[in-house]
């Protein structure tokens, strides 16, 4: 974990209001494991004065990739850099997927802006079969840039399936009769509860990378709490996680 | 420049320079010391350390404000015993002023606490939390009450010969009387300020953002109220003030120290720019340099009314 | 969207919305009248008067903060005879419910403001500043003082049949015992906070940035705070309460009305966007309409906990 | 007095922190008059909070004209607009130079960014002579655009005479044996006292154009108040002001 001042290298709009931004980042960069995220400042003044983590997307090089939705007045800032714009990026930060083991296929499940750090897994699965379950509200919010495999589910149907991702892998794991395999999820949390729930009822191998609102980014101010299933209190989702086992953690 | 004397005193604690890191917003140093070299610091104070192992609040925790934040932690902490086995060893490699804060839930706690704790080397000095929304005596707040702070101190003083520091509340409409008994009950300093109360509600959902409801606003948002408590207790008390609140480069610390404060805390600012402490060490040693002041003690209190 | 009905009531005070410009930051309506449309509004309140005109305080009178800013205007203004001959005739035509402050430095000087205007039709309420930090009694800010608030609510109660509205210090620990002891003491309503006491220095010239060294800080930064103080007073004390402190939108407003405000006040924002007010109306009505909410008075107190 | 959202047109850079900003604002244009300021957000969000006050430096057609340099963070975002940004701008505001009369001579006398108001009113002296002295710290900061019969003083000599543009304006007046002449003056406070001293022993007919920190601009804060020197309190420099005469107010 470091400190490392970044040149904007490129910025792609994918949708409405959704970007990708690429980073000269080299130390972070050599660093990073998927599923680790970074802590942004999106300004050099203290307005907004928090940093805003975002997962690291891919790595390339010595670039690093992020990819982010308008939500508020910080994202609103950040996709308005230009290149050769220099960012403060604090990371590689939390621990990322766990992708060693021998199960046979990975299957990523994300919904919407959950997308955001599976190019990055998806590179370092060259030894697996994968497969991807990507949902979102409608078909413009849908981001499979990257991803192998890919399956997606809308809420309205106007792509792929009509319903949950996490209805869709249910489907695919049974009809296949998969048994092998090891589910990597990032997504809003409704879709994460209903996933876990059927993960812990079936024992599914599942990993899932969550969100909450967070101050430092790196252990040192106790804001980020997730309370663990076995009755011992709190972790803390920058430090401990963001990845957590499905079953070790209540949402 | 290296000829500028950035030392200052606390009562009998001498620090190398007026820079340290505020509770709670340190952890117990290990984290931090990653990204921040903190030797260089005039010292860290750890988190509020209870008698027993607290697990803190349930989430949110957080929330960010207008050039602030709240936050409701609830004194997460490993408890002294843990803290004495597992972060001691670590804290005492760090090469910088310890102090250690505590937070209690009564009286004869905050004793126990120091008074364990009192025979470790390590630690240089204790302060002592009376200010945190979540500890109670009979339903009054500590820190919002002079009787209790008078009588916390003056117990804690017959626990240790160690320097007492007490963290005063800014939530009570004249600070300096706090400071005052401070003083009168053989306190070495006081820290001002803690954080101010506040709360903020989801619209939508009508709850509050912060699960505890209320939380402890921080940060730049709160430095003008800081300032003024500062100024009030050195206008008033005669007893070393470590001024904080909203600190986030050398030129608030310098606000500071020029209002009163012989030293200065870093806290939020360490969440955003865990360097910052160094910076504004830097940031001092250049100012003084600039302005031709030889000891950076001579600021202290050198407002021009 | 017509059919929404904005209107609230601060006891006996029906106002057509919550929505009232705070006191100092609209001078007496007729500058701010010309970039908006105060008839649109719940009702205005005017500039602090006292018995006397005053003439406030020397340069530098305010001063920018993170998120907010500091002043110490010193209540400069007109005096009750002059507002009497030359500003309600102006004020009558605005065809908004205007609610005449008063601040002064001694309980007499309340009673007597209020003696001299209770007899002005075009006043529909009176909000007492017991809250101005350079209102003194015996060295005691009124507004901190228990005792003085309860006095000087009984006995402009006396000199008036028109709500009584007291301005409640946000510098206390416990600001429900004020609110109880305005209830008490037959006051109407309290306006939850007045601005925070703060200061700014200078580190070059080491001087206040404020002449009058301490100033009331107002805007974004104090939000948080006064959401706590308005649900605080809510909680514990059942008495119609006008929340301001930092409210720039109706997305602030909303979060006041939801911890317990019958009606808010737009204050510093009136500085920036002098529009503020209307907008605030306009935004609490669409919000009504969107949540299916058809009298803005059921989002008062409506807080999930 | 209204409130206009007003494209930007054209920014130039003068110098290495100043720059001039050309907007279109046809309403506000319209109703300007030389010595008049607006009171700017500069930027969308509540950061900073305040507007900031600029003298309305020029009107041409239904745009006008602002000079400014970077001072502290507002000034710097204003710096960084982009052509085609819409800012919100308040004005015109305070009562503007009183340039009516019979006498023959206008002198102009601004320190630094002082020359901001200075274009506008030199284009509403047709009917007079005018002169204009300028000064500032070096050469750089000397500001002299749409300026008539411009004589420059320097604090260090690099550009013109080296000295004060009062030292400047005392020996025009004494060598030219001037009397029917006013003087319009804007800068910082000591040069704004020198001139008064000399304004005041000397009986010239000036008026000067302050600043002072502003929260609203447009009389409802009173937080901007100058004394008078009559002995009866306090003006508002917004409301009353910005220009004075000379003689009116204690600087
Ligand atoms: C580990 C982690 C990884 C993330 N990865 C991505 C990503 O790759 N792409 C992406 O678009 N978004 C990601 N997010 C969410 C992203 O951080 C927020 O969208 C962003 O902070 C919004 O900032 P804003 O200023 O635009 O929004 P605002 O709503 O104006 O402000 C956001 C504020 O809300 C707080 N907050 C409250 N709840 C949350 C929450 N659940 N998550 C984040 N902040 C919260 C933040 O701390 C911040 O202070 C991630 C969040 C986390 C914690
Ligand atoms: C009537 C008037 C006309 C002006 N015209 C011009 C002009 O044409 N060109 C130009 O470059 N500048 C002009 N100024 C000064 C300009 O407003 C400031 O430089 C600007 O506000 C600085 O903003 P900042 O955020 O960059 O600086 P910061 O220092 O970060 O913030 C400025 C803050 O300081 C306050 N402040 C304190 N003292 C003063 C003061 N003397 N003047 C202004 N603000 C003060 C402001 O209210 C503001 O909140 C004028 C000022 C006034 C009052
Ligand atoms: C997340 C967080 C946790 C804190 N925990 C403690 C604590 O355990 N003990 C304590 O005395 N102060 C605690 N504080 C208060 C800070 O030490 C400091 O007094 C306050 O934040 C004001 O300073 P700042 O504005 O620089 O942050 C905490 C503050 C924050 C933001
Ligand atoms: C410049 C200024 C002048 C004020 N003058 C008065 C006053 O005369 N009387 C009063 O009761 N409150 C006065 N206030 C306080 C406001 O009415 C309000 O309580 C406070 O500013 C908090 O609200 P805000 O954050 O929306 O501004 C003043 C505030 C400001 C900023
Ligand atoms: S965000 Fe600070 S500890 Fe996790
Ligand atoms: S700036 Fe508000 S009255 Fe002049």
């Amino acid at each position: 974990m470091l400190i490392e001042k970044s040149i904007l290298e490129a910025k792609r709009q994918l949708g409405e209001r959704i970007f990708q931004i690429k980073l000269f980042s080299p130390r972070i960069a050599k660093l990073a494991k998927p599923g680790q995220f970074c802590n942004i400042k999106v300004s050099e003044s203290d307005f907004p004065l928090l940093r805003r983590p975002f997962s690291i997307s891919n790595v390339e090089g010595d670039s690093i990739y992020f990819l982010f939705d308008i939500h508020g007045e910080g994202t609103k800032i950040l996709s308005e850099k230009s290149l050769g714009d220099e960012l403060d990026i604090l990371g590689p930060l939390g621990n990322g997927f766990n992708y060693d083991g021998d199960y046979s296929t990975a299957i990523i499940v994300a919904g919407g802006l959950g997308s955001a750090p599976f190019p990055f897994l998806t590179s370092k699965l060259d030894k697996k079969k994968v497969v991807s379950f990507v949902g979102a509200r409608n078909s413009s919010l849908v981001l499979t840039e990257d991803l192998l495999n890919v399956q997606a589910a809308t809420d309205d149907g106007s792509l792929g399936f009509k319903g949950t991702v996490v209805e869709l892998l249910t489907d695919y794991v049974e009809k296949n009769n998969l048994t092998s395999f090891r589910i990597f999820s990032c997504g809003p949390n409704p879709m994460l509860k209903a996933l876990q729930q059927i993960c812990i009822e079936r024992n599914y191998d599942c990993q899932i990378s969550i969100e909450c609102a967070m101050a430092c980014g790196f252990g040192i101010c106790q804001g980020c709490p997730v309370e663990t299933t076995n009755g011992e209190g709190y972790k803390l989702v920058c430090k401990d996680g963001p990845v957590f086992e499905a079953k070790e953690v209540k949402l | 420049m290296s000829k500028i004397d950035l030392s200052v005193n606390i009562g009998s604690l001498k620090l190398k320079n007026p820079v340290l890191l505020a509770s709670g917003t340190v952890g117990y140093g290990n984290e931090i010391s990653q990204l921040t070299d903190i030797s260089k610091l005039g010292g860290i104070v750890t988190k509020s350390l209870s008698l027993k192992p607290r697990k803190g609040n349930p989430p949110q925790r957080i929330v960010e404000t207008p050039s602030g934040m709240l936050n409701a932690i609830g004194l997460a902490n490993v408890g002294v015993e843990v803290f004495i086995k597992e972060k001691i060893p670590f804290l005492k490699e760090l090469n910088t002023t310890l102090i250690c804060n505590i937070a209690a839930s009564s009286i004869e706690e905050y004793v126990e606490c120091v008074k364990i704790l009192t025979s470790e080397e390590t630690i240089q000095a204790f302060e002592i939390n009376v200010s945190c929304p979540n500890v109670r005596e009979g339903g009054l707040i500590f820190g919002n009450d002079l009787s209790s702070v008078g009588r916390i101190t003056e117990q804690v003083r017959a626990a240790t010969n160690k320097p007492i520091i007490i963290k005063l509340s800014p939530n009570v409409p004249k600070i300096a009387d706090f400071a005052e008994i401070v003083k009168k009950e053989g306190g070495d300093a006081v820290s001002a300020i803690n954080t101010l109360v506040g709360a903020s509600f989801d619209i939508y959902t009508r709850k509050p953002k912060i699960k505890n409801v209320t939380g402890g606003l921080s940060g730049p948002a709160i430095k003008p109220v800081a300032i003024a408590k500062v100024l009030e207790i050195k206008r008033n008390v005669d007893i070393p003030i470590i001024g904080l609140g909203g600190i986030m480069n050398w030129k608030d610390a310098a606000e500071f120290m020029i209002v009163g404060a012989s030293a200065i805390q870093v806290g939020t600012a360490n969440f955003i720019n865990p360097n910052a402490g160094n910076e504004i060490v830097d940031g001092l040693e250049e100012f003084c340099s600039q302005q031709k002041i030889i000891k950076l003690s001579e600021m202290i209190g050198s407002y021009q009314i």
